[in-house]
């Protein structure tokens, strides 16, 4: 426990650490920035560039704007880093399931794993933001019976886009992580497919899919935001980042908001599945004791 | 649009309404302060009409979305849908509701530039996704080609001009100047003025082309009954909105900040005020579209090359690309309700701005 | 003796080379099964495209966006050129970044506690939504801020990894190294850096995919124009669809690239054996 | 001390694919193998690992098979357990097929690292087999309770198996072998891990299992010392291709039971000797080896 | 067989902090270990691993550790190549601290695993010593060919450890633990993870290279086997903390070379008897180990 509380406090100084560093520079640094020959290799430090941060953590206790129903920025901008987080848990488990079928299916036929993998690194290589309107046009041409393809359905498949894949090839790589011995020992059980998979690679594949799941869960993320961006769906932080990064020039800390929220929500996605990983301790023995 | 078999676009109110789906080209402001006004004012319903406003931003192209048919009718500025009607798209300006360009060129007092000849060389912002062709279109006019100058993507604000990295930024009238208005000059320690700027308004060069303009589905508007009516009651609705907006525009920027607009106030009344301004006054009466701005604006697209050698438009757009057909109508049954069609009356206010326009 | 030898041979001749041909059957399908795969899938898209009718507007058929390829060529080499650049140097510094400081965690746990959480923090945010301000901060003429935003993507990989493998030195070999009186430096040399060494390519060749695409999406949040982020933009926002594609084709091409590369510099640094037993465990 | 008068009598030597010298006793043999040979197809080549293997043992018996690495002890015990097939020849487990025999579970099985699943606790682990089989709870838990008790390990039935020392896992891994009461027992080098007073007091400890369960034994080993205090005969392999050198019947003396006080008498030393020479395939101190033949 | 007129001579139970019951060679000793104290402070708290360590290791000695797990065999060796500090008692080394020692190079040392560097060939594994201190390039390909040549490894040079076999393995990490002739040789388990036959063998030729180059040797091991044909003494520990239980002096006659052939002598299994009861607290078979204290 006192461990877990100095971690907290090296890593409160680190960011003070951080913010002293920032301070400093702008107090110190010209005001426009360093120039090596003709590239800007460290920033302007005019108010516009670098606020302060005083200024960026006080203008999140005040109204967005001077409207009278207005709310606070702090409370706009959780309430978007709350959308934002229900869409990219939706897409991340879009992601979870898509990313371990593919993993079955690789684990089960070598082909199929020669066939996908190579596809599916490459997948990442693809730009996808560049989608992010056609998912969105085609999406709102999907309509089944009572379900009707919602904008925010776009945002989260694109979110499931970026996360599946680092599922897919850590489950994978659990799904292949028994050792030889343990495999055979189920065969000499005449254990089937399925009691293998449920009692001996699910399992071992805990410890590779729990890492899998958190960076999974951090591109989900990261995928909502660009998403939300790139389709204008309201209601998000990333529809803040941009709404706020136009208001930029007359309110320069006001940007910064956003992007706060945008770190906490990270951060909460990704200790959201660290605490999976407490549930399932159990099943990471391995992990500590190697 | 399907979903009604009346057929009425009448004056049942209180009957079935019609659905309409209507994609704006950015995110909710005073640029569509009309719109927001009519479905507030109940201007829709009158028509029979349930209109759902669907905000844009980002990626999201409105002509695609109409021609892909996710939605019925689309806001959308006329040389970008002439690309996309080359591309084959098929749908007709059926309403110019802006009737001047609202685009300006701004740069420093003191930094020489007075007209598009002085681009020459210079860092020239834009913010791409289509709004640089004015830019091309007036420089084609001075015998300038797009590899003359540097092109840089403006963001979302006006940092890269205030901070010296753009010698002349693009900015609207209704907005992006106003955010230059909303700074504080830190030489002053007050707002900028305009005195501080040197503006190039494209509406007073060959560059100028039409901007917000409602579209409609082609082959729909040509076949289908059940469209041409909704249209016609669209038209009319719109009108009534943007007529309102004229005549009560603290309202109108008070409807659209309701409707989800980030703005503060004072930007957002200056917003519906500068819009009013690119609207009113319209001598044939508000959509109606003029044929020399049409031509004009066909001009400039032709001409007009970006800095990869890609054409906007290399042959001209069908003649199934804009029609006065619908709004005509449309003004015709309005004249009986004694409204202001051509903004006789127009007065624009003034408006103060707000620091960081809050 | 002599005829059970006999017969083995026999057996060999009989059964003949089946396991060279099966492993010869198997580097084959490896190459094979994935070009085949990506036939099916483009093939079934040129099928819903040109047979099945989907509007050729909505999804181009890669038949035309392979002319679109070709006939933007050159503006796409440039582009590809651009953002290529952003990438590349965005990834080298933020390479020498990572490793700097996962050199200085592995040698002062303060620094290493202290980094915790920012690192945490840049893991998990997405990136570039630091662009705008970045712009603001460095100028949005130049392609510094895309730089330094692939910078700060690659950066988080390389350091996490790289500090991974600083850990990685077994106890038999520091007691080894202690053994023999060896000074820190020596340690360094003989036994830290290339224990680290496959955990450093790792944490590189993840960079360098991660380098491609921030730059190529920071270009989407303001700066120069040029590159293939800003003109796949433009050409979707003219509903030039096939042209879109072709560029995103280019970066496809770009991030491979870039992949390929890092991997062939993890072939050529590490020593065969090593590797083998390394991307096992560290990928 | 060397004197050729008292050595043991050993079988013959089975490379000629000769039957066992030892007559099976009576009943069905829990193993039967006849004219096994195990060709592996690698990438390098065709690699010979079994030769002409012909073996029989009888029911409760324990039979212990050592040999250089690589001559393949580990491959013949596969192919009893049916976990690789034989390139020739024939397996036979209790009369059947050596896949039948899997399928039926008729044997149980343990290896050189204990192979406990390590998010399971102790108890789960000696259930594994019987939850795969269906075995309803209750019982299950009665008879791990039970296998517990009998590796002396009942106290210790709710850790997992990263808190045992490596003797207990291996006594873990005995527990789950014989979980299903199987008859036959097939080990490869099951104390391989542990260092020589655990291995000892495991070995005393396997000889009280063995009596208890009756099973028959097929016993993977290095150790000289090992096979001699274990085994009824010990099946000496030459590598490379793996044949069978010779099998040696243990004759430890008629009141010879397998206590801690067998490992200190003269004829223990002796049968030592006897398989040291037979797995050197000449004797170390003179030409003794040859008259055996 | 159990005759305890037999029994070897057995050095006095150095429990008590008595100085060794066979008296120092001639010269400094190689080793000297007095009152030895080592508790490990851990996060559960503090672990006495070695309790009162008497030892005198004399030049061009064989001495070996031996002893149930975790009685501090490792931990004891580790306090002479001065990779851990003894909590209280002092290590000397050819008469300096095990400081100086380990700075001066005095001894080379071998650990279970092979711990070979596996980016490194065979022949730049076994040049890694020299390389740090500066051997010249020249004289450093001389020394490695001879050292290559000597555990028989001359045609692997420019294999890389993966490729080679563990007996191989260990046989390079003895070639590189030789490397700068140290008058010390530290083993901590060398063959532990080797099997029976190759373990042998190694033996074998850790009695040649000994031979060959004079260095006294502070043998780990858990074999009996081992420990009794290889050394002259062999220490018995006690665990939980651990004490020197016995030093028991080999005697295997006068005229008993360290050959195979050794290994079937009785004298060599007596010796192996006294070690086993020595290490099992008691005999086993009755209560003639309290005789012969
Ligand atoms: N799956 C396999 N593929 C190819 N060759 C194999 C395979 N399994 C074993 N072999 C080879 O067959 C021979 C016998 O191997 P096996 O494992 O049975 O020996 P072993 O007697 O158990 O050795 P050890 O004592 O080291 O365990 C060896 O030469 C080995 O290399
Ligand atoms: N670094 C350490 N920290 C804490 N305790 C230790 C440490 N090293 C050894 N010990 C403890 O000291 C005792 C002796 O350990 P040591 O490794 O010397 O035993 P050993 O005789 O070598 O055992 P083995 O035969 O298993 O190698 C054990 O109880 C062990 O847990
Ligand atoms: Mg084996
Ligand atoms: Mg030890």
């Amino acid at each position: 426990m006192s461990r877990r509380w100095s971690a907290v406090a090296w890593g409160a100084g680190g960011v003070l650490v951080l913010v002293a560093l920032w301070e400093a520079y702008k107090f110190l640094g010209p005001a426009d920035g360093v120039v090596l020959g003709t590239t800007r290799v460290l920033p302007r430090t005019t108010d516009l560039a670098m606020p302060h941060v005083w200024d960026m953590l006080g203008r999140l206790a005040e109204p967005v704007t001077r409207s009278p129903s207005a709310p606070p920025l702090w409370g706009a901008i959780l309430l978007a880093a709350l959308t934002t987080l229900g869409i990219a848990a939706a897409g991340w488990l879009v992601g979870v399931v898509v990313g371990v079928g593919l993993a079955l299916v690789m684990q089960r036929w070598r082909l199929a794993e020669w066939g996908l993998l190579p596809w599916i690194v490459l997948s990442q290589t693809v730009p996808l933001i560049a989608f992010a309107p056609v998912v969105k046009s085609w999406g709102s041409r999907v309509e089944i019976g009572a379900f009707e393809w919602q904008d925010w359905m776009s945002v989260a498949l694109i979110a499931s886009y970026l996360a599946f894949f680092p599922i897919a090839v850590g489950a994978l790589k659990g799904l292949q992580s028994p050792d030889r011995i343990h495999a055979e020992l189920m065969q000499t059980y005449a254990a089937g497919y399925w009691a293998t998979l449920r009692k001996l690679r699910f399992p071992a594949a805990v410890p590779y899919l729990l890492p899998a799941l958190r960076l999974g869960a951090a591109n989900a993320v990261v995928g909502a935001v660009v998403a939300e961006v790139s389709t204008g769906l309201q209601g998000g932080i990333g529809r803040l980042l941009i709404q706020f990064a136009g208001q930029a020039s007359g309110d320069p800390a006001k940007a910064w908001g956003p992007i706060f929220g945008a770190v906490v929500l990270g951060l909460v996605a990704a200790g959201s599945v660290a605490l999976l990983g407490a549930i399932l301790k159990n099943y990471r023995r391995t992990e500590e004791t190697a | 649009s399907g979903g009604t078999d009346s057929g009425d676009g009448g004056d049942t109110a209180d009957g079935d309404l019609t659905p309409v789906k209507l994609q704006l080209q950015w995110l909710p402001q005073g640029q569509f302060a009309g719109y927001f006004a009519a479905a507030e004012q109940g201007y829709f319903e009158e028509e029979g009409l349930e209109v759902e406003i669907i905000p844009s931003g980002g990626d999201i192209v409105p002509q695609d979305a109409l021609a892909n048919g996710d939605v019925d009718y689309a806001i959308a500025w006329v040389p970008k849908v002439l690309g996309s009607i080359e591309q084959g798209a098929n749908l007709t300006d059926i309403a110019q509701i802006f009737q001047r360009s609202g685009t300006l060129q701004v740069s420093w007092a003191d930094s020489g530039i007075e007209s598009i000849a002085d681009f020459e060389g210079k860092k020239i912002g834009s913010w791409g996704f289509g709004n640089e062709w004015e830019i091309f279109a007036a420089m084609a006019d001075e015998g300038l080609d797009a590899t003359t100058v540097q092109i840089i993507t403006q963001d979302f604000n006006m940092n890269a001009f205030l901070q010296g990295d753009i010698d002349a930024a693009q900015a609207m009238t209704y907005n992006e100047y106003a955010q230059l208005l909303e700074t504080v000059n830190p030489d002053t320690g007050e707002l900028y003025e305009p005195s501080d700027f040197n503006v190039i308004s494209y509406e007073e060069t060959a560059g100028a082309m039409l901007q917000d303009a409602i579209w409609a589905d082609t082959e729909r508007l040509e076949s289908d009954e059940e469209y041409q009516e909704t249209t016609v009651a669209f038209l009319k609705a719109v009108v009534k909105g943007w007529v309102y907006a004229a005549e009560n525009p603290e309202e109108a920027s008070e409807i659209t900040i309701a409707a989800g607009s980030g703005w503060g106030p004072s930007h957002e009344l200056w917003m519906v005020n500068e819009t009013n301004k690119l609207i009113w006054p319209s001598e044939a009466g508000i959509g109606i579209i003029d044929e020399a701005a049409w031509d004009k604006t066909v001009a400039g697209a032709l001409a007009a090359v970006n800095e990869s050698g890609a054409h906007l438009i290399t042959e001209e757009p069908p003649a199934s690309a804009w029609t006065n057909e619908w709004i005509q109508q449309a003004l015709d049954e309005l004249e009986a309700d004694g409204l202001d069609l051509t903004g006789e009356g127009f007065e624009p206010i003034d408006v103060t701005l707000e620091e960081g326009g809050n | 003796m002599a005829t059970a030898t006999g017969t083995a041979a026999i057996t060999a001749a009989r059964v003949g080379g089946t396991a060279a041909a099966r492993s010869r059957r198997e580097a084959v399908l490896r190459v094979v099964a994935p070009i085949a795969v990506g036939l099916i899938v483009l093939g079934a898209w040129q099928f819903l495209v040109s047979v099945v009718g989907v509007s050729d507007y909505l999804l181009p058929s890669p038949q035309s966006i392979a002319e679109e390829f070709v006939a933007y060529w050159p503006s796409i080499l440039s582009a590809a050129v651009i953002t290529g650049t952003n990438a590349f140097v965005g990834l080298v510094v933020g390479t020498v970044l990572g490793l700097a400081l996962a050199a200085l965690a592995a040698r002062w746990r303060a620094i290493d506690r202290m980094s915790a959480p920012v690192v945490a923090a840049l893991a998990v945010v997405p990136i570039v939504a630091l662009a705008p301000v970045l712009n603001s901060m460095f100028g949005a003429d130049s392609q510094f801020g895309r730089q330094a935003i692939a910078a700060l993507a690659s950066f988080v990989p390389v350091f996490l990894n790289t500090l991974r493998g600083f850990r990685q030195t077994t106890p038999v070999h520091r007691d080894l190294m202690k053994a023999y009186a060896a000074t820190s430096g020596q340690v360094l040399r003989t036994i830290t850096l290339p224990t680290a060494r496959p955990f450093m390519l790792t944490g590189i060749r993840i960079a360098s995919s991660l380098a491609v695409i921030s730059a190529l999406v920071a270009e989407y949040f303001g700066g120069p124009r040029g590159g293939l982020g800003s003109l796949i933009s433009t050409s979707a926002a003219s509903s030039a669809y096939a042209r879109a594609w072709a560029y995103v084709v280019a970066s496809i091409a770009l991030g491979l690239l870039f992949y390929l590369a890092t991997l062939a510099l993890e072939r050529l640094v590490q020593p065969r054996t090593t590797r083998q037993r390394t991307t096992e465990g560290s990928t | 001390m060397t004197d050729p008068t008292t050595a043991p009598a050993v079988a013959a030597p089975a490379g000629g694919g000769a039957p066992d010298a030892v007559a099976a006793p009576p009943g069905t043999p829990a193993v039967e193998i006849r004219g096994v040979d195990k060709t592996f197809d690698t990438r390098s080549g065709l690699v010979p690992a079994l030769d002409g293997i012909d073996l029989t043992v009888a029911e409760g018996e324990f039979v212990s098979l050592i040999g250089p690495s690589g001559c393949g002890k580990s491959t013949l015990m596969r192919l009893i357990a049916d976990l690789d097939e034989p390139t020739s020849g024939e397996v036979r487990v209790f009369g059947k097929t050596a896949r039948q025999a899997r399928r039926d579970q008729d044997y149980g099985i343990a290896f050189q690292q204990a192979g406990l699943l390590p998010w399971r606790t102790v108890a789960a682990n000696v259930a594994l087999p019987l939850e795969l089989h269906g075995v309803a709870s209750a019982s299950r838990r009665d008879r791990v309770a039970e296998l517990l008790e009998m590796v002396g390990l009942a106290d210790f039935a709710d850790r997992y198996p990263d808190q045992l020392s490596g003797g207990m896992q291996q006594r873990v891994a005995i527990a789950r072998a014989l979980a299903e009461r199987p008859r036959l027992l097939l080990m490869d080098e099951p104390f391989g891990a542990l260092d020589e007073m655990t291995r000892e007091k495991m070995q005393a400890e396997l000889v009280r299992i063995c009596a208890e369960t009756g099973a028959a034994v097929v016993f993977v080993t290095h150790s000289i010392p090992e096979a001699v205090f274990l085994s009824d005969r010990v099946v000496v392999m030459s590598p490379r291709p793996g044949r069978i050198q010779q099998v040696v019947s243990m004759q430890l003396g008629a009141d010879a039971s397998r206590t801690e006080a067998l490992r200190e008498e003269r004829a223990f030393f002796e049968m030592v000797t006897v398989v040291r020479e037979a797995l050197h395939g000449a004797p170390a101190g003179g030409a003794r080896g040859v008259e055996t033949r």
